[in-house]
């Protein structure tokens, strides 16, 4: 497995970000319909379609340019609560990793940390308030330990996306105190938050590139040994 | 889902090009990215007033562009907030000098891609103040979410701070008098039917034959509870009674009494509805000073009302008779 | 049936109520018979205007009462004529002195108890004249049968023959430009859905959820012919068709263009409409001198809209742009 | 049999009227919904619960006094296209038998054909329109034809009844040229006109009053041998 991931899998893991959240539009459409206002599906396939388009246009060189991409690209497009909060999450991620090209272990988990520390600085969510950061937080613990325990970059997304995956399930029977939701107070409960379902969703985009990458598949690339 | 639109990814750019080419006289649309603005922006030495949020609560915001009110209004897609990159240069076209002020109902997303927009147009060097809105006391325990949301008090926000522009206060004392208005204002709804959002294509929730959905807000949110049908009256004492308690008015209180249509209730039932909210008024012994009846603030096609009452003071009755020409409010003008 | 009402037999009264309660400034109310005045009724040497019908179209006509426009409306039950012991008395209280127009839809209850009404005025010394509205081009053959009905050109009308009797023109020339209006407008309209009548409980007609009734009047009476909804510019297509085709407008004429709202529509997709309508008429080299877009005339909760093309001459311009001050209705005032 | 019937009679047509309307109120409705705006049935409802009440009220004395209580009563309650209509044949009934306070079988007849003649006058309708026109004037004729051959009231009145119903059924193939339904052309076609309907059932009721006088039942009264 590769010790690095660069800016083809970075552009690798927006792509795959469109395409996931293009398949599961309707699926977070009917989330958002049964505890907010049926958006979230509708903005951020929007969104990510355009970051696809802006994609094909520039050819950003770095992590962190694709990052910056994101960022200001959901910025503009997506609206709501979730443009903010991707976009910031993308721009905090972005700034974390700088001009490098090669992004190790270590510096991925900080860019998630990062990205998450984000979230909250403009959505004040804890863990347990039925958000995002439901899904956030669990992958930047299982991201960090596993970046501690000396796991590649493409183990340490596996480790964010799987924790994602079980963090949004885990707002299943929460009762929403941020977004939208809270208005709905106890009716909230037993529904899946829908940002914390795409934020699953993009981290299995970000470890599925990188395996791709890790086994030379598609475009998508790895460095080092 | 049945719907007089072309593609449901068109709705917001087809209804503001429409309401471009039906307003000629009043505003001017810019398309990409999407805003409007009213013809004689900037108008020097006048606080602009800018205010914005998600499609489908029409009249609400283009509605209310023109002179007395507001200066622009930045369109979302359907129940979604706009972006920055709208709401800045929308900012940037109002300013005449004096600053500007954003209108923002209190809405995670709404509150996130103003706050972005301001503190840019800030650095960019027009001043911006902003007057949350948050009169929906449907919402409780706000302290630990979300907070109250913006529904039917922005409408009022909207035209009476957009009154005390157009005399020439400066924005400070244009902010702060839409605070005052979102002060004094309560507001709550009721749902018989929910909307469909055009991407959606299926109701936002679903309501039985003969159930209500009391504390609605409006983006077919489902509401606090729902309840079996009863009579209007029924309906509006428990509208009003929240918003009275929570109001806490004066015997001899002065207000402003606001019944909204959701978009698809008929005129009709909303004047029966004012008609039992003003004799519980009078029974309470506060004096209804000034009324608004009608589609003002809406959730697409919803069937279903709010009540918003306003404590008045002079100021405000003064501001609120001021004159105003917008499409959707128009008086002395 | 879900309705924000108390009773389906006293909907009329509440709703008339409620309403004088919301425009006391407006208007006065008399209960029973039904009728409304406005407040300075009746106005000296002023030739009085009376409009009438059933009710369920709201705001049309008591939302039309005031200075420059209706001195009184005259509320029938749902979709039902009223009774000539209503529309005498009303008739009477606002007779200036200078006689009354009565501006009567074409329909055969109304034509009848209005007809039975103007005599009875006219035998007890109030000079009547009345105004025919009859501009529905979905009422097809309308030599051999009951006629065109009187849909959304009667707005254009009462506005219109209203400022004419505002600066004073005598009962004759009021009721003459009532009928150059009548002459020179022609709507036709649309349902995606039907609308209840509160006592019938059930919906006057079935839609399929992917139908849409073409040619539909006001009253929740089926249309000519059902289609397979299409998308929004192709339902306005062929509104507009047989709109034009009546109506024969000369390269460069002017007119208003009025898209109305049946009661459910969302304001969003009138303006989807009225973009398509007013790119179809520049195409064809006519002038949209003046617009208007809303709910104007409708059919209690109907989904659906209606268009009407009036052809403009100066003077219909001047009179359309008087002052006028109505609970629906309101500009320079 | 009675060879006349009087003010008793007249005013047990009209409560049994009244009766038989609130009995089909929502049947007429329903008709009327199908090809028109569906408040038929409620007016002529209104308009007959009001005429009750008036009789109630006052004490006509005559058949004459009867029909002119009923005429300004559905003229001022009933409103729509009913309203007039019915108005004016009730006003015209009672014109003719004047202050009559027996009415016999010619006279009787020519109660109903001036009644007919009025709606006529007001409507402009013809046989075949598809309107209560189709129910009245073959009433008025069976009743005439009856009258002439000598037949009691009593049977006049049946005459009428089964000559109404059976115009009111020949309406259900028929195009309306007149009234609302009119506006539905070919669509029309298919439903019976519910002021036909309405129409045969008033003249039923005047029937069974009529019967139940002959008979001595109710308060309902016949005179003569
Ligand atoms: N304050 C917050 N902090 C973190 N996440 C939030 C917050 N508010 C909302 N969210 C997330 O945003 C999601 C909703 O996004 P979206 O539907 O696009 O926006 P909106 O609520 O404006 O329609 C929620 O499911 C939740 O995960
Ligand atoms: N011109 C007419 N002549 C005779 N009868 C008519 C005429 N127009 C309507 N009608 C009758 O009136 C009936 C409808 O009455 P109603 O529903 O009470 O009035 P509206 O049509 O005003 O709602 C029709 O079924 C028809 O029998
Ligand atoms: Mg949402
Ligand atoms: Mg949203
Ligand atoms: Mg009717
Ligand atoms: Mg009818």
């Amino acid at each position: 497995m590769a010790d690095t991931l660069n800016a083809a899998w970075a552009e690798a893991w927006l792509r795959n970000s469109a395409a996931v959240v293009a398949e599961h539009r309707k699926e977070l459409i009917d989330l958002d319909r049964a505890i907010g206002d049926a958006d979230h599906g509708e903005n951020l396939d929007r969104g990510f379609s355009a970051v696809v388009q802006k994609l094909d246009e520039s050819n950003p060189e770095t992590p962190g340019a694709c990052f910056k991409l994101a960022a200001m690209t959901l910025m503009s497009k997506v609206g709501g609560a979730a443009g903010p909060l991707f976009g910031t999450a993308y721009l905090r991620a972005g700034t974390t990793v700088g001009e490098s090209t090669e992004l190790d272990s270590p510096l991925l988990a900080q860019a998630l940390a990062a990205a998450r520390d984000g979230i909250v600085a403009r959505g004040k969510a804890e863990v347990g308030d039925k958000t995002m950061i439901d899904a956030w937080t669990p992958a930047v613990d299982a991201a960090t330990e596993a970046a501690e325990a000396g796991a590649g970059p493409a183990d340490v997304l596996e480790a964010a996306a799987v924790a994602a995956q079980q963090g949004a399930e885990s707002t299943d029977p929460l009762v929403a105190r941020k977004g939208r939701a809270s208005y709905l107070a106890e009716r909230s409960a037993g529904h899946r938050d829908p940002g914390a379902a795409s934020s699953a969703l993009l981290l299995r985009a970000a470890a599925d590139a990188a395996a791709a990458a890790g086994n030379g598949a598609g475009e998508a690339g790895a460095s080092g040994a | 889902m049945k719907k007089l639109i072309n593609d449901p990814k068109s709705v917001v750019t087809e209804t503001v090009e429409g309401f471009g080419l039906a307003h000629q006289d009043l505003v001017t649309v810019n398309t990409d990215p999407a805003y409007l603005v009213r013809n004689d922006a900037p108008v020097q030495g006048k606080v602009g007033l800018v205010s914005g949020g998600g499609s489908g609560h029409e009249p609400l915001h283009a509605g209310y562009v023109g002179k007395g009110m507001l200066d622009a209004a930045v369109p979302g897609a359907v129940f979604t907030s706009p972006t920055p990159d709208q709401i800045i240069p929308a900012t940037q076209a109002v300013d005449g000098g004096a600053g500007v002020v954003h209108i923002v109902k209190n809405y995670t997303g709404d509150v996130l891609n103003f706050e972005t927009a301001a503190e840019m147009a800030d650095a960019e060097g027009v001043p911006v103040r902003t007057v949350l809105v948050n009169d929906d006391v449907a919402v409780e325990d706000s302290l630990f979410t979300a907070g109250r949301r913006g529904v039917g008090g922005t409408v009022l926000v909207e035209k009476i701070a957009g009154a005390a522009a157009e005399r020439g206060d400066d924005v400070d004392a244009v902010a702060a008098i839409g605070n005052r208005v979102n002060e004094n204002v309560r507001s709550m709804g009721v749902a018989l039917s929910s909307c469909t959002v055009p991407h959606a294509g299926e109701p936002s929730f679903d309501l039985g034959d003969d159930e209500v959905e009391i504390g609605i807000g409006i983006h077919g949110e489902p509401g606090r509870h729902r309840i079996p049908m009863e009579p209007a009256d029924g309906i509006v004492d428990r509208l009003l009674e929240p918003v009275l308690n929570d109001l806490k008015l004066d015997d001899g209180a002065k207000v402003l009494l606001f019944v909204n249509g959701m978009g698809g209730t008929p005129a009709s039932e909303l004047y029966i509805a004012y008609r039992h909210a003003a004799k519980v008024l009078a029974q309470k012994g506060v004096t209804v000073e000034r009324s608004l009846v009608g589609n003002y603030i809406t959730a697409l096609e919803m069937q279903g009302a709010s009540i918003s009452v306003l404590r008045l003071d002079d100021e405000m009755v003064e501001l609120w008779d001021a004159p105003v020409h917008t499409a959707a409010l128009r008086w002395g003008l």
